[in-house]
């Protein structure tokens, strides 16, 4: 058996020091890395076995690919180096492969100390896979907040004008939070007397019958907190714009791309498979929380000025639904909340790219004073276009299905609250088409002389994404396919 | 299985034509050497779409049943505990019976003969391949629409004419009116859709759970029951407040696409696309699809009693709202955009009063009619660059074609016999009449519907009279106005001759396969003569009143101090409806939002902000007991000794008592 | 009243006003005056207690060796000996502090048992052999802290070679 | 293991001949630097070699198979000192940080006055350490601490003409004998209460006058003795201004290594087998027994107050900070507060912990500080802004000292998150015990404590790497030579402690183990 | 012999060690705190003398060894004090430790 895994993480790691090590020509040795980490995330893609199902919903999961070494081992305290995916994992590798490789090529004419920004952008991606694959609480810690470090550093050294202060607020808020999911996760580990650090034994443990509801739901909602602040849930949000708006492109990428998916993913792993007593039993909190992301992310949109800013809450919006496909767990809303998380991977990937390049060329990302680009750059509006229009949930666009799936499993769980989402998704509609209609149409107003269109690195980064919009969108098949082979999949 | 299931199968040749056309012109029209060639690319492949649509339509015609394709797995979806328990797959796929076949003609002949107009009217636009590439997409996703499966993927496509029709009616992008419209039309028509999504689940739900629909709820949104006669086994099969809520979802998704009170604004506003694009999108195939959705509806799924209530009240309102507004307007593009939307509201009409083939005969009379009815006034906008009615005058002679294509058009849409719009009209009025004993708000919405006969007859007669009469002095700027070349007068002849033929098609046995039960609906007993008789007599008054008021004689005008000048106004205004829309979107849903803002950035992240700065204050206090001086050092220790003897032999013991341990 | 407790008691008296008038007087000779009749009152103290060699180290000691550094410290810091040390104030802040620690100590000492007790007395030689075995350690841990003061002291008042 | 045999001594041996030797070379005159250091550093070696042997040696399974019985109380009840496993442990925990200091400080000017001094009182505070850690009588321990008090003291003043070091040295003094009169009068208490200061009897509760009130207040007098070794808040105020005005590479001894010492005192007067808390006998009359007044718990939550005051005041007061030596001591003194919480909840597996942390800040906090040493030797300021640019002219420079800095903040795959994060787990373990949820909370608060510390060390890597380097300030050495101007000794130094943090961030196992084996053996072992 | 009462004596070194405290606290002259310093220590010193004298184990011995070595660490305390003062006074010409206060915040 090939440790697969442990080489997907070596080829990240290999990289990333090579980057790091390369100087001026470290973007070749990221893109060169970049493709063949995507290249094993297909055949991982392809050697991924249809998963053989569950005995009964608390039977223990099996995963793929698993690997386990003792790490630490202690008489009170078993750590293991312990890996593995399932589909829900393989998805979030799949939208990593593909951020990474659109980020490297968008990026390519950084000129601003590539080594360490190109080392910075693999960073934030190993901190990721590392976080889909672990099966540990201390590796999947370890590698959340090795997530944080290059992303702090993007921001706080390539980022705009105030980054130094989103860059601290940005590391300090998520911080706090990641330390809340940990105390919560060693909790649900001693809590219920599991015999290590982990996922199957912790998974034995919270589903023998001697552990108490009440601690349940407190441990719950102490990693929902946690977690939630990544994806982040109002009223824990307002990180988010700030760290967006100071961001560089490739930085904000990342950190809507990936980084927000983290919390998504550590909430269905972690919290909800872990603890669904305890989501059942606090579950109107989640619910309320979800609607108001939605809502207030949603609203909020609409009166924003900067172009990041929009999208940047336009995402507080998306991953509210996220969390109310979670929230009603079921196999359905589970499928819908890991599709959703891709769709908003890609979607918010190419809606930054988009942003960044307006603001590289016409100079502001100031949609009160940005008028009719469309003349002056018919690529990069058509761009925003499909962004937007993919981002409002357009059918044959990548999210539709995503989003179609989530409204349905909220109708089936929760009925006609099911009207808040459905209705909030005629103001994101708003916004978005508000937005164009100032940036992209009209007369062209203040466009400066030096203005232009994308160059062929940013087309083709976006390239890359617009075609995964159109591709999954038209063909979602496959990644529910993928997502259904999970042991997850056993939700009810 | 039918006779002609062979044809039926390439029936994906229909969109895929348009599509061809589409990834062809888009990609590769800026780079042709002449702009015209990428239209020309994709007149061709609508023909060829035309040619397959009519060749289905025959088929279906000589042979009606229902054949079904459905080969392709879109979406795989897990069970869930509550409803879905078994879960299902949503399998796209093509669906062709003879409502469908009726279609294809109306969209496809519609479509080339809209995209022939357009390389004339159009040949001076810079846009010229993105236009073709758009009408190109439109078309895909129209004959998609048509061809669907089941209900999802009819809500795809649904959703994709929507964005079809934003793109176009934006299509001068740097109007700022045209954008604004663009957005606009979006968004209603969104409110719709959402509701039609909610709609969607409700039946879902509903079907999957009551015995009758197992079978349903299994394939998946399908309108079709295995290959069981197109007349599908559900209807009426299930009665709830949830099916009725559900029927009253798909009203409003017709309602937001169709143009329907309340959610008509967007229409006449979409006229800021080019006059083609009104009348292939805006007057003949998608805003028919709100109602092509109520008749599939209707026909698959079944309305109760109290849906149909809503659905004749919609449409019966509309009717009539519609065409007030029509009466005053002085541009000639949203006269007839008021017609549409008032047209449409007879098509929703007769599907409420439970017809809803009848609805679908004057879906398909009023595309041909109202289609003639755009092309022409574009010819005549393209001839004198304006759309103002009052600053035209005295066309007839210079462009008699276009003259005699706008009056039988105009005729037809007053239901004059023996126009097409006669026909259909006729057996819209004759329907709800049947129905009147149901409810009596029946009633109210009848006369309605009659009242419009006349106020359709005055309004667009007065835009014919205001056009092509007189002595074309009114403006004097307006230039020698010139017949349009053949490429826009060949699909005026065209059109001219089906709006006069189409209404008759119900009536020819093969093709009544296509409508049955729609030519014919009550026995033509005196009651049904009577009410023939009536409405033709509205309509001529309606034309005599127009000709008195408009035509070369001008026997009386409306004073300046007349007691209706206020309802004019009004009218102009449209009741203020849109005001009302504007002042919701740009100071209700806006002004809520900058209020989010400011409590996000002062209540929300102010606390954030907050809790830092309280940090740094208790860190600057804290630095200030750093005296300096080692005798506060050594108070610190007295003082912390003092503290410690307090509470390890007070309040801990305490505490460790009141807690109960550590 | 045993004659026992009135020694003691005036001695005690003596203790804590010496010490007081130590720290309160201005005058710093005047300081280490009173502060030697402190270690000498506490020495009675010992006695008292029959721990005669423990009061023989206190006037040896502190009686006697610590006044005279403490006496020279005040020569060497000051110009003129008899110079009088700037008043400073009694914060309430510091005063409350040391009556607190003084109550709470005395509630804990009210609360021992009250009845007069016999002393234990133990001859100079046991205690030595304890020092010098048992506890052997301490005094070689007191050397070694001696050792190092030695080295460090008087490094620190050497003046520098630079 | 027999009995305790002089060999057991060698180390302290090494220490104190070598300061003799020290001494005894400065009076004939001797002086320089490169000689005493090598003695100095020679002899700490050769003492840390002789602790890891007493730990049980073996070159395959370094450190791993720590025996788990080198305990004995040295001839009886009375004995003054015991050997137990972690005494030894820390006892190799201190001579490592004598090691860095003792290394870094061959880089200073070689004919600096005062070399032998400085290194014959770093090996005489080393060699009070050393005692303290196989103290086993109340009285033993608190001269031994006073032996490094003293020795510190007068290292804190050795450069004699330094106003700045002066002035902390008197403070230093001050504060040091309050403290040492008020231990001294806590043990006199205990002396009253139980009739010894050996620990053995204190555990037994003979003799005496057996007053539980008495020894409780003596307790406390003896927190607050030793409180001010490990800097608890409000004990602390002594040690911003010592490790700010004292001689950088003193400050690192201080923070790094005697710190240390207050919370080994800590583990042996409040944890350890000896100790009263644990080992207190119930009295049994005929068929009813009475359980004696159980200090424990007000005893611990005591303790717990302590950490979390000292915990989250450090922290506090670094937030601003903007000298960075006074930043590195406010977080060496929140530090001491995450070692509070294993002592105050006491298992084995939180004295692991602690132990644990102790060992990682040696490197991390002693680290810091001889980077700062260094980086003030180059010629930069006292303050957090003068770092401008640091990261990219002194590359090799600045990745140490943010990962020291990262490993201070507890961030993964340093040997500082390692040590926080064994420390949580045990507070989260020790709670699940019915009773003792109040260690929950001690987690919470730690981990909240160690997020917000995050904001003033990543200020300074927001200073070090994302602001321009000050043009006025000459970073930058001679060309190619990325180290110059750090010396030999120095660099080793910070090599030493950055391999020990990120090399033993990724793999703790071995030294875990060690320690872990140690403190059960502590924990567990009745003499 | 008999008559002495425990609680006095323990009153006695309360009073004192108060005493030291109050010196320490409100003392600005360096040999004035290194005085009070002493006041509190012997306070510990008492304390160490009486409790043995009042011990009844054999341990009691031990109490009044301890007080010796307190009582020589205590002047070794004063030694090393004295030199800081010393060194203090020939770098800044005071004793006066509230001067001595450039370390701060």
């Amino acid at each position: 058996m090939v440790p697969i895994l442990s080489i997907l993480l070596l080829t990240l790691l290999g990289g990333t020091v090579l980057t790091f090590a390369s100087g001026k020509q470290a973007r070749w040795v990221a893109l060169g890395t970049s493709i063949v980490f995507l290249f094993e995330t297909f055949y991982l893609l392809d050697a991924y076995t249809a998963w053989p199902g569950r005995a009964g919903l608390y039977a223990v999961p099996q995963y793929s690919f698993s690997e386990s070494y003792a790490w630490i081992s202690l008489p009170w305290l078993h750590i293991n180096y312990t890996v593995g995916v399932d589909g829900i994992s393989l998805i979030l590798i799949l939208l990593t492969a593909f951020l990474q490789i659109a980020t490297v090529v968008y990026c390519w004419t950084e000129t601003n100390r590539p080594a360490a920004w190109f080392g910075l952008v693999l960073l934030t991606c190993l901190g990721s896979i590392g976080v889909f694959i672990a099966l540990d609480i201390l590796l999947f810690f370890l590698f959340w907040e090795a997530t944080l470090i290059p992303m702090f550093f993007m921001i706080g050294y390539w980022g705009g004008p105030k980054r130094r202060y989103a860059a601290l607020k940005f590391f300090v808020y998520t911080h706090v939070a990641s330390i809340v999911m940990l105390v919560a996760l060693l909790a649900v580990a001693f809590y219920a007397h599991a015999a290590s650090f982990d996922f199957a034994d912790i998974f034995v443990a919270t589903h023998s019958p001697g552990f108490p509801i009440v601690t349940q739901a407190l441990l719950f909602l102490a990693l929902f907190f946690g977690f939630g602040v990544k994806f982040p849930i109002v009223p824990f949000h307002t990180w988010l714009p700030d760290a967006h708006v100071e961001a560089p492109t490739g930085g904000s990428v990342l950190l809507a791309g990936l980084l927000l998916k983290l919390g998504g993913y550590g909430l269905i792993r972690w919290a909800v498979e872990v603890l669904p007593q305890g989501l059942a039993h606090t579950s109107w909190i989640v619910y309320a929380v979800a609607f108001a992301s939605i809502v207030w992310g949603s609203v909020l949109s609409l009166s924003q000025r900067d172009l990041k800013r929009m999208v940047a809450y336009s995402s507080i919006n998306h991953m509210g639904i996220v969390l109310l496909a979670i929230a009603v767990y079921s196999s359905l809303g589970l499928l819908a909340a890991v599709l959703l998380m891709f769709a908003h991977g890609v979607v918010s990937g190419l809606l930054f790219m988009a942003s960044g390049s307006v603001h590289h060329s016409f100079g502001t990302r100031d949609i009160a004073s940005l008028h009719g680009i469309t003349p002056k750059a018919p690529v990069l509006a058509t761009m925003i276009m499909v962004g937007s229009l993919a981002s409002l949930g357009l059918p044959a666009l990548i999210s539709f299905p995503a989003e179609f799936a989530a409204l349905l499993a909220t109708w089936d769980r929760l009925g006609y609250w099911v009207v808040v989402p459905l209705l909030i998704l005629v103001v994101t509609a708003g916004f978005y088409l508000w937005m164009m209609q100032r940036v992209l149409f009209g007369p062209p107003q203040n466009v400066p002389e030096k203005a232009h269109d994308l160059d062929v690195y940013e087309t083709a980064g976006m390239a890359i994404l617009v075609a995964l919009i159109i591709l999954y969108g038209v063909l979602p098949g496959f990644l529910v396919n993928v997502i259904v082979n999970s042991p997850v999949y056993g939700f009810p | 299985m039918g006779a002609f299931d062979t044809l039926f199968q390439w029936a994906f040749l229909v969109p895929l034509f348009p599509l061809v056309g589409f990834v062809i012109v888009g990609f590769f029209g800026d780079r042709m050497k002449k702009a015209e060639y990428g239209g020309w690319v994709a007149v061709v492949l609508s023909g060829l779409a035309m040619f397959v649509g009519i060749l289905i339509a025959i088929g279906e015609a000589l042979s009606p049943g229902t054949y079904t394709d459905a080969s392709y797995t879109w979406l795989n979806l897990p069970g869930t505990q509550s409803v879905f328990s078994n879960g299902f797959s949503l399998v796209m796929g093509t669906l062709v019976d003879p409502i469908s076949a009726l279609m294809l003609v109306v969209v496809n002949v519609v479509g080339f003969l809209v995209m022939l107009y357009s390389i004339a009217y159009m040949h001076h636009d810079q846009g010229l391949p993105r236009y073709y590439a758009e009408l190109s997409l439109f078309l895909v996703a129209m004959n998609g629409l048509v061809l669907s499966d089941n209900l999802l993927e009819f809500f795809l496509f649904w959703e994709l004419v929507g964005v079809c029709s934003y793109f176009l009616i934006g299509f001068y992008y740097e109007k700022p009116s045209a954008a604004s419209a663009a957005k606009e039309a979006f968004l209603v028509t969104r409110v719709g859709d959402v509701l039609f999504l909610l709609g969607i689940f409700l039946y879902f739900a509903t079907y999957a759970t009551s015995g009758g629909g197992a079978g349903w709820a299994a394939s998946g949104f399908k309108f079709t029951n295995g290959n069981t006669p197109f007349l599908g086994s559900l209807v009426g099969s299930a009665s709830s407040p949830t099916l009725t809520i559900a029927g009253l979802m798909m009203l409003a998704g017709a309602a937001g696409k169709s143009a329907q009170f309340p959610l008509d604004v967007w229409l006449p506003d979409a006229m800021e696309g080019p006059t083609t694009v009104s009348a292939l999108i805006h007057a003949a195939t998608m805003v028919a699809a709100g109602v092509y959705l109520l008749v599939v509806v209707s026909l698959f799924l079944g309305f109760t009693a109290d849906d149909r209530l809503a659905i004749v009240a919609v449409g019966g309102f509309t009717t009539i709202w519609a065409a007030s507004m029509a009466l005053v307007n002085t541009d000639i593009k949203r006269v007839v955009a008021y017609s549409t939307i008032s047209q449409l509201g007879y098509m929703v009409l007769a599907v409420g009063a439970g017809f809803a083939m009848v609805g679908l005969y004057h879906l398909f009379t009023h595309a041909f009619f109202k289609a003639l009815l755009f092309l022409a006034a574009g010819s005549v906008i393209h001839a004198v660059g304006t759309q103002d009615l009052l600053k035209m005058g005295g066309l007839r002679k210079s462009m008699r074609v276009t003259w005699i294509a706008f009056f039988v058009g105009a005729m037809s849409l007053s239901g004059i016999p023996p126009f097409a719009g006669f026909w259909s009209k006729d057996d819209v009025l004759a329907s709800v009449y049947s129905q009147v004993g149901a409810h009596p708000l029946y009633w109210p919405f009848l006369l309605c519907a009659f009242a419009t006969v006349f106020l359709t007859a005055y309004y667009i007669f007065r835009a014919w009279f205001l056009a092509f009469d007189g002595d074309g002095s009114r403006d004097a700027s307006l230039p020698h106005a010139h017949e349009a070349p053949w490429a826009m007068r060949l699909p005026l002849i065209v059109l001219s001759g089906l709006a006069l033929v189409a209404g008759l098609f119900a009536f020819v046995p093969s093709f009544a396969n296509l409508l049955p039960g729609a030519g014919v609906p009550p026995t033509y007993g005196t009651t049904d003569l009577m009410l023939s008789a009536t409405s033709v007599g509205l309509g001529f008054g309606g034309l005599g009143l127009a000709y008195l008021m408009w035509g070369n004689g001008r026997v009386f005008t409306l004073p300046a101090d007349s007691p209706l000048q206020p309802f004019r106004t009004v009218l102009l205004r449209r009741y203020y409806v849109k005001d009302a829309y504007d002042w919701f979107g740009l100071k209700a849903v806006y002004g809520l939002s900058r209020a989010a803002d400011f409590v996000d950035q002062y209540v929300i992240d102010g606390t954030v902000r907050g809790i830092e700065r309280a940090f740094s204050q208790l860190s600057d206090a804290g630095r200030r007991l750093q005296t300096g001086v080692v005798s506060d050092y050594a108070a610190y220790v007295v003082s912390g000794l003092v503290g410690l003897l307090v509470f390890l032999l007070w309040i801990a013991p305490w505490l460790v008592r009141s807690v109960g341990g550590g | 009243m045993s004659l026992e407790e009135l020694a003691f008691l005036v001695l005690a008296a003596i203790a804590v006003g010496t010490a007081l008038a130590a720290l309160l007087v201005r005058e710093l000779v005047h300081t280490i005056l009173w502060i030697s009749v402190f270690f000498v009152a506490l020495s009675g103290i010992y006695f008292l207690l029959q721990a005669d060699f423990l009061g023989i180290l206190q006037l040896g000691v502190y009686a006697g060796a610590v006044t005279i550094l403490l006496l020279f410290g005040v020569m060497v810091t000051r110009k003129r000996i008899f110079s009088r040390e700037a008043a400073t104030g009694i914060g309430p802040f510091p005063l409350a502090l040391a009556l607190v620690s003084i109550v709470i100590l005395s509630g804990v000492a009210a609360g021992l048992p009250t009845q007069p007790r016999t002393v234990h007395a133990y001859s100079p030689a046991a205690l030595s052999e304890q020092l010098f075995t048992t506890d052997g350690g301490w005094l070689v841990l007191l050397g070694l802290t001696m050792l190092s003061a030695l080295a460090g002291a008087i490094y620190l008042v050497r003046e520098g070679r630079e | 293991m027999d009995a305790v045999s002089w060999t057991w001594f060698l180390p302290e041996a090494f220490l104190l001949g070598a300061a003799l030797v020290v001494f005894l070379l400065d009076a004939v005159g001797v002086r320089k630097i490169e000689a005493v250091g090598a003695v100095s550093v020679g002899a700490v070696l050769l003492a840390l070699l002789a602790v890891i042997s007493d730990l049980g040696f073996d070159p395959l399974g370094f450190l791993s198979t720590l025996p788990a019985s080198v305990i004995d109380s040295g001839g009886g009840s009375t004995s003054l000192y015991a050997f137990s496993s972690l005494g030894l442990v820390f006892q190799g925990i201190f001579l490592l940080s004598a090691l860095l200091v003792a290394l870094a400080s061959l880089s200073r000017p070689s004919d600096e006055a005062g070399a032998s001094v400085f290194y014959g009182l770093l090996l005489m505070a080393t060699l009070g350490m050393m005692l303290v850690a196989i103290a086993a009588d109340l009285i033993f321990l608190l001269i031994a601490i006073e032996v490094t008090g003293i020795a510190t003291y007068l290292m804190v003043g050795y450069t004699r003409k330094d106003a700045r070091g002066l002035e902390a040295a008197m403070k230093f003094y001050i504060i040091g004998a309050l403290s040492t009169a008020l231990s001294f009068f806590g043990a006199s208490l205990l002396f009253g209460a139980y009739g010894s200061t050996n620990f053995l009897v204190l555990s037994q509760g003979l003799g005496g006058v057996t007053e539980s009130t008495l020894a409780l207040v003596g307790y406390a007098f003896l927190i607050v003795g030793l409180a001010f070794k490990v800097t608890l808040v409000p004990f602390h105020a002594w040690a911003v201004d010592v490790y700010d005005g004292a001689p950088t590479d003193v400050s690192a001894f201080l923070a790094g290594g005697t710190k240390k010492m207050g919370v080994f005192a800590f583990f042996l007067v409040f944890i350890g087998p000896l100790s009263i808390l644990t080992a207190r006998a119930v009295s049994c009359s005929g068929s009813v027994c009475v359980a004696p007044y159980d200090f424990r718990p007000s005893v611990q939550l005591t303790l717990g107050v302590l950490a979390i005051l000292t915990m989250t005041v450090g922290n506090l007061l670094a937030l601003l900070q903007k000298e960075m030596k006074r930043m590195l001591a406010y977080s060496s003194v929140s530090q001491a507060g995450y070692m509070m919480i294993g002592i105050a909840i006491g298992t084995a597996p939180a004295l692991a912990g602690a132990t644990l942390q102790v060992f990682a800040h040696v490197f991390m906090k002693a680290g810091a500080f001889l980077v700062v040493a260094g980086v003030s030797a180059l010629g930069v300021g006292p303050l957090i802004a003068q770092y401008r640019g640091l990261g990219q002219k002194r590359p090799y420079l600045g990745v140490a000292f943010a990962l020291l800095l990262l490993s201070l903040a507890g961030i993964p795959l340093t040997l500082g998150f390692v040590s926080k994060f064994v420390l949580f787990s045990a507070a989260v373990q020790a709670s699940t015990v019915p009773g003792q949820s109040f260690f929950f909370w001690l987690a919470v608060a730690g981990l909240l404590n160690s997020a917000v510390s995050v904001f003033y060390y990543a200020r300074v890597l927001k200073v070090m790497y994302m602001e321009p380097p000050d043009p006025a300030v000459p970073l930058d050495g001679p060309a190619g030579d990325p180290t110059a101007g750090l010396g030999f000794g120095r660099t080793a130094a910070i090599i030493l402690a950055v391999v020990a943090i990120v090399g033993l961030g990724i793999y703790p196992q071995p030294v875990l183990s060690a320690i872990q084996s140690a403190a059960t053996h502590f924990v567990a072992t009745g003499a | 012999m008999s008559g002495l009462v425990l609680a006095q004596f323990l009153g006695l070194s309360a009073a004192l060690l108060g005493i030291g405290l109050f010196g320490i606290l409100t003392r600005r002259n360096f040999i004035l705190l290194l005085i009070a310093i002493e006041v509190a220590i012997n306070a510990a010193v008492l304390n160490f003398v009486y409790f043995a004298g009042f011990a009844s184990g054999p341990g009691g011995v031990s109490g009044q060894a301890a007080a010796v070595v307190v009582v020589g660490l205590a002047a070794t305390e004063v030694a090393v004090g004295l030199a800081i003062v010393l060194a203090l006074n020939r770098q800044r010409g005071s004793i006066n430790v509230a001067e001595a206060s450039t370390l701060r915040q």
